[in-house]
């Protein structure tokens, strides 16, 4: 009964580090159609400026407490530019923008690579996220790891603060309003490349909050991004694009199943099964968990 | 020839009934305009009709029931359609266009070998819609009616049977329509033509009946004296025709 | 291996005639390089300057950069240091650096060209053993010289590569020697999916086997996998005495987060680890690490004026903050070996190198060290080490002589079957 | 074939040309070395003659190849490692990390060379054939089929590398010391290997060129212009779709299979998601529509990968970077569109006037 319970909360917090690292995407790729490949190193950067301000901020909570808007607003920075420069020029190419893309994440690796060398640094964490809190006690205690329960609770809260962003603000309407139809916001007086403009500084910046994250459980390198990038995609994928809802639902579900398969074979053969799985969830129903229905020919 | 007959078709997305039991009548040889409103249902009518969106109901072209068919299956029964952005292979010629239309049938080994010789159909389709001259031109360089000929040339050399057309007009110069508008009749004279149109003075000169479509509906059915005289046509929809006429060109029914 | 191979030397031309005329044309003017017969193809070295070349091979770029590239570092340190004191039989070493870029048949691809194009004296690098394996048949077809620097699972030996990391009798089984004198007889064993730890792990049961131990489980994670909760679940529920790690590389930055996160201790349930040396301990953090254990040959803080010079001249070269570990170390003393045994040799040619090697000894940061001609590997003391909460390695433990390196674990009754 | 057509001489022209230089010019200039080098930039144009079709002409784009190209090297190095075995023999990798004591089944049937050799192109086409089926006729297209592709790469290599005792893990088959019967470490039979593949290549060209100017290829070029629009002339894309698919898998696994006698080895680090998309890069340069683009593209990077890795040890990802960014962002056609760019300038200017006599531009 714990090991269920204690793989069920696994499964969940895998899915909460999921959900973290794909939620930009929703935005950029989910919204905007662009196949975002440096994504993974907007957070490595989030990552990074966690060690960085740890540099200069001594107690290890309030740094993190700091890094997460600063993260924020660097990762945001990176990824408004990144638009600007280059993307802009590609919305039509959503496929060369995926080569394109990766290859600036190879040169932002390298990048950190010569920044911060090669190897992986290291940032503390505040001793509260280090340990766990007993759930049921007794010779099996049941524990929940205080860092991925704040994992959980930074995910929540982005997906709660990126719907409302979409649903209530202004700037939310205008997305998307641009979504739905680029042309009709575009008479209607919407600057259309502001609004993507600003639709990929927030999700190249949470991005940048999900760097902060992986601070806590991973590690902090040049290539970290790489790692997590095409799960991240797969979710978005599964979840069917411009569907948040689909994106929470397929990221704690693929949570959930990583950790029952991982338990019950090995890492490696749960990572295939998993995939396996997406495969075939796509030939039942190839646009995704929540598909958005249009008329359009393409 | 055949006729399209039409029972009780319905299309609903996500609760939305863009068609809301529809039942039509187009008898073989006929040149059969659709009008209606923005949202009235006329394209998502000839969408069912070809497969591309789910419906219920039933569509009987001649004696085949064409509802749950997919896409290409529908097309070798001898349906065709042309959507309102004329939709042709850009990057080939006029002639690779009108090859391609003519070939669904052909086997592998046709497939796999070069096209050596222009295909007789092709010739006589390319000199129906007035394109000989052109016929090695990428077709993205085509002007915008000459796509709209093209594509008509491709139902042409596909050799259906009922022609569904979408907005065939929009955007022609008065000259290039009146082009369309006989080309359009001397076609029906061997196959059944189905024309979505908002112009007026096109369907007036060129139809010979017409179906209003009104909130999925239809509204009124009959010659064009007939329509135009129904009281209903005009509360419904010439009432704010004369508003929309010139505003629908591009605008996408939602 | 090439021996017993039922391979004919039978070439292409004399079959292939058919392959028309223009085949025959380009074939006969064609330049068959240094030798013509395949009994006799040793690459060339190029002695005419006034310097002798020598390969650097590490992955610069891609997952493996993050350890190879300090490799690289104590190397070119250790070819300068050389070079200041006057060379190899008078020539400067010039290093030739290729990118391996984690990517095996790139590292086959670059020894090549490092062998035939800059006709080096001898390569030095290679870290992960699949980097090894590829270029392995590379070094033995053009009979040129690979030091490798690593500690690796065994089971192994080329005549072309000198081994001077440990091998298998040099680390893990003293370590495993350490845990049951501790009296932690049911381990746990978890490893990145690759060679090294399923190897490793082998010699591990068969040793468990012999000595009483019980091993209670055994997970593997692909490598570069960063999620660990779950097999930090599955230990925690094994209730083991002790876990061996054969993770690599930013796996086990998640795994030991996740493994106090999960509440173990080094107190409760100690780690072993053989591939976490002061550099991983740095990217990691001794807040995570504080307490386990550590099996090696050298450590930054081993005693010994060799080490304090080695530590000093790396840190003047490349930073205050930066550790020295144990590859790096090897890599070091690598080239001042293979200085030694040119030296005794008199000769840059690999095979009067080889001849030469046996019983060479180099006063080195972890100790005096003596190459054993026959398996070509080098003798190591081992070391036991505890990370302490500043990112250092103090030794608990140490064999007290440098152990005679035995790769097919030869002198041990329980590894009969695992070769 | 009409010799006389224009285009037609030109690519026979082209066609000796390459053969001259690949035949003749490349084997007397280079040495040893970099003809072996050139031998295995020749196996990644391979793979590119078949993105130029599934990508280029059917819009597919082709994010895993490295799948195929591994089924193809694998099955290759399976068969070359029985052999170097000898009969009755484990081959040595699994005498030392495997429990077996005899062969897998399923390496068993590779000691046969007629069907490895035909594996190494059969088996990359059944299994994208059956992938294909699935994906295409529930149409997974454009970023799906791209990301899904990726994701299939990636738990192909991860599962590889899973099965040590059978595979090699990711160490991959090594030291492959014979092909056929001849000793590879012999530089006269290097060579040879190095003619198999030139000639394999220019067969392969002829092929992909036969069908871009068949009507399937007109037809592939319409599908991926508009998918629908074919649908509602009575064609099934699914079809036309999986047929470059297949083709392109089976190229891709020929390139495998080839590529093991030039360097060697195969292992998982070729099939994972980096190596797929390097595939593509090289087609993306030169010109993914363009035959000739596609495979200079594809020699040209995995030259400069070469050539730079070897001048910039450290920093040469940074002009591997740029490569793709500024090829793809501001050239879209590749390389080989620069020449067409060029051409139209000149060319489009009095098209453009007779469109807008002919009507008002919608």
């Amino acid at each position: 009964m714990t090991v269920i319970l204690g793989q069920t909360f696994t499964g969940i917090s895998i899915g909460a580090v999921l959900l973290l690292i794909a939620l930009g995407l929703s935005l950029t790729f989910g919204q905007m159609n662009v196949i975002n490949m440096a994504h993974g190193e907007f957070i490595m950067a989030g990552a990074y400026t966690t060690y960085v301000l740890q540099k200069s901020i001594s107690s290890a909570g309030i740094s993190l407490i700091v890094a997460l808007p600063v993260a924020f607003l660097v990762s945001g920075a990176l990824g408004a530019l990144l638009e600007w420069l280059l993307i802009r020029r590609l919305y039509l190419r959503p496929l060369d923008t995926l080569l394109v893309t990766w290859g600036v994440s190879l040169m932002l690796q390298q990048l950190a690579r010569d920044i911060f060398g090669a190897p992986n640094v290291q940032t503390r964490a505040p001793d509260a996220l280090t340990g766990n809190i007993t759930v049921i006690g007794g010779a099996d205690p049941l524990t929940f790891a205080t860092s991925r329960l704040f994992i959980l609770g930074l995910a929540i809260a982005a997906v709660v603060a990126l719907s409302l962003t979409l649903r209530l603000t202004p700037l939310g309407r205008r997305i998307r309003a641009v979504v739905q139809n680029r042309d009709l916001a575009e008479v209607s007086g919407i600057s259309t490349a502001r609004v993507d403009r600003t639709a990929f500084f927030i999700g190249s910046g949470l991005a940048g909050v999900a760097g902060v994250a992986l601070t806590l459980v991973g590690p902090i390198g040049p290539t970290m991004g790489t790692n997590v990038i095409i799960d991240a995609f797969l979710v978005i994928v599964v979840g069917g694009i411009g569907r948040l809802r689909g994106s929470v639902i397929v990221a704690f579900v693929l949570g959930v199943l990583q950790a029952v398969l991982e338990y019950s074979t090995t890492v490696s053969v749960a990572k295939v099964l998993v995939l396996v799985a997406i495969v075939a969830f796509l030939q039942w129903r190839p646009q995704g968990l929540y598909t958005l229905r249009t008329r359009s020919l393409v | 020839m055949s006729g399209l007959e039409i029972r009780g078709l319905r299309v609903s997305f996500d609760g939305f009934t863009a068609v809301d039991g529809v039942d039509l009548d187009v008898r073989a040889g006929d040149l059969r305009f659709l009008i209606g409103p923005n949202g009235a249902g006329k394209t998502t009518l000839v969408d069912a009709v070809t497969g591309l969106v789910k419906a219920r109901g039933s569509v009987r072209f001649g004696d085949e029931e064409l509802l749950g068919r997919s896409v290409h299956r529908i097309a070798r029964s001898g349906v065709g359609r042309t959507f309102q952005t004329a939709t042709v292979f850009e990057e080939l010629t006029v002639l690779q266009n009108l090859d391609i239309a003519a070939g669904a049938g052909r086997g592998a080994w046709t497939m796999l070998r070069r096209r050596t010789s222009v295909p007789e159909e092709v010739a006589t389709a390319l000199d129906t819609v007035g394109l000989a001259e052109l016929a090695d031109s990428p077709a993205g360089t085509l002007a915008h009616g000459q796509k709209q000929w093209l594509e008509i040339g491709m139902l042409l050399v596909q050799d259906v049977r009922l022609l569904l057309l979408d907005e065939p007009v929009a955007g022609m110069s008065h000259d290039e329509r009146q082009a369309t508008g006989e080309l359009l009749r001397r076609i029906s004279e061997e196959r059944t033509v189905v024309v979505i149109e908002h112009d007026m003075d096109f369907m007036r000169s060129f139809a010979r009946s017409v179906s209003v479509l009104h909130a999925g509906r239809v509204l009124s059915e009959g010659t064009v004296a007939e329509v135009q005289a129904d009281p209903k046509v005009q509360e419904v929809y010439l009432g704010h025709a004369a508003t929309e006429d010139a505003g629908d060109l591009a605008v996408r029914e939602a | 291996m090439s021996s017993g191979s039922p391979i004919l030397r039978r070439r292409f031309l004399a079959a292939g005639a058919a392959l028309t005329a223009v085949v025959a044309l380009s074939a006969c003017g064609a330049k068959t390089d240094a030798a013509g017969s395949s009994s006799d193809r040793a690459a060339k070295i190029d002695v005419s300057g006034d310097s002798v070349k020598v390969g650097l091979l590490n992955s610069l770029s891609g997952t493996m950069a993050i350890s190879e590239v300090t490799v690289r570092n104590s190397l070119l340190l250790a070819v300068g240091e050389i070079n200041a004191s006057g060379g190899v039989l008078g020539k400067k070493i010039e290093p030739i650096s290729e990118d391996g870029a984690s990517d095996w048949p790139t590292f086959a691809e670059k020894a090549t060209k490092l062998i035939k194009e800059d006709q080096v004296a001898a390569t030095f690098g290679c870290w992960t053993s699949a980097s090894r394996k590829a270029v392995k048949p590379v070094f033995e077809k053009n009979k040129s010289l690979l030091f490798y620097p690593v500690q690796y699972e065994g089971l192994e030996e080329s005549p072309y590569i000198f081994y001077t990391g440990a091998t298998t009798n040099q680390q893990i089984v003293p370590a495993l020697d350490y845990l049951k004198s501790q009296g932690r007889k049911k381990i746990y064993l978890v490893g990145s999916d690759y060679v090294f730890p399923r190897t490793a792990n082998k010699e591990i049961k068969a040793y468990a086997k012999a000595n009483g131990m019980t091993v209670l489980g055994e997970d593997y994670a692909p490598l570069g996998s960063t999620e660990f909760s779950t097999i930090a679940n599955k230990v925690k529920a094994s209730k083991a005495d002790a876990v061996f790690n054969t993770l690599n590389g930013d796996s086990n930055v998640a795994f030991f987060k996740e493994y106090k996160s999960a509440g173990l201790t080094a107190k409760s349930m100690p780690v072993v680890s053989v591939s976490i040396a002061e550099e991983e301990v740095k990217s990691i953090g001794p807040q995570y690490l504080a307490g386990q254990l550590t099996a090696w040959n050298y450590y930054q803080t081993t005693p010994g004026a060799a080490n304090e010079k080695f530590v000093k001249a790396y840190k003047a070269k490349y930073g205050e903050d930066k550790p020295t570990s144990d590859p790096m170390e090897a890599a070091y003393t690598s080239v001042y070996l293979w200085k030694a045994m040119v030296e005794k040799a008199k000769s840059f040619d690999p095979e009067k190198v080889k001849a030469a090697s046996d019983g060479i000894t180099f006063d080195a940061p972890e100790g005096k060290v003596t190459v054993d001609g026959a398996s070509q590997h080098i003798h190591k003391t081992a070391r036991i080490g505890k990370i302490g909460t500043d990112g250092l390695i103090t030794e608990v433990w140490n064999s007290g002589e440098p152990v005679k390196p035995d790769p097919f674990l030869k002198g041990y009754s329980w590894a009969s079957g695992l070769s | 074939m009409n010799l006389l057509k224009g285009r037609s001489a030109r690519a026979w022209t082209g066609f000796a040309g390459a053969a001259v230089a690949l035949f003749a010019v490349a084997p007397a200039a280079l040495s040893d070395f970099r003809l072996g080098l050139l031998a295995k930039y020749l196996c990644m144009a391979m793979v590119a003659v078949g993105i130029c079709l599934a990508w280029g002409r059917g819009g597919l784009l082709t994010l895993g190849q490295g799948v195929f190209f591994g089924l193809g090297g694998y099955a290759m190095a399976m068969h070359l490692k029985i052999a170097d075995a000898g009969p009755g023999n484990l081959p040595d990798f699994m005498q030392l990390y495997g429990t077996a004591t005899e062969l897998p089944w399923w390496w068993r049937p590779f000691g046969n060379p007629v069907f490895a050799l035909a594996a190494t192109v059969l088996l990359p086409m059944a299994v994208a054939a059956l992938l294909g089926l699935f994906v295409f006729r529930r149409r997974v297209k454009g970023a799906y089929f791209a990301i899904l592709s990726q994701a299939l790469a990636s738990a192909f290599a991860i599962w590889l590398v899973g099965q040590q005792a059978t595979t090699g893990g990711t160490n991959g088959l090594t030291d492959i010391q014979g092909f056929f019967g001849y000793a590879l470490d012999d530089p006269v039979n290097q060579r040879m290997v190095y003619f198999v593949i030139a000639a394999a290549l220019l067969l392969l060209i002829a092929l992909a060129r036969q069908l871009i100017h068949s009507r399937y290829g007109e037809l592939l070029v319409a599908v991926r212009d508009s998918e629908e629009r074919v649908r509602f002339l009575g064609y099934d894309p699914a079809n036309v779709k999986l047929v470059a698919y297949v083709v392109a898998a089976g190229m891709a696994g020929l390139a495998g299979a080839l590529f093991v006698p030039a360097v060697g080895i195969i292992s998982p680090a070729l099939i994972g998601i980096v190596p797929s998309i390097e595939f593509v890069i090289g087609a993306a340069v030169g010109g993914r529509a363009s035959l000739v683009g596609a495979v200079l593209g594809a020699i040209a990077v995995a030259w400069a990968k070469t050539a730079l890795s070897e001048e910039f040890p450290a920093g040469w990802t940074y002009f591997q970077g740029l490569l793709f960014v500024v090829a793809l962002a501001f050239l879209p056609g590749g390389l080989a569109s620069l020449a067409k760019v060029l051409r139209r300038r000149g060319a489009t200017a009095p098209a453009k006037a007779a469109v807008v006599t002919v009507g008002e531009a919608a």
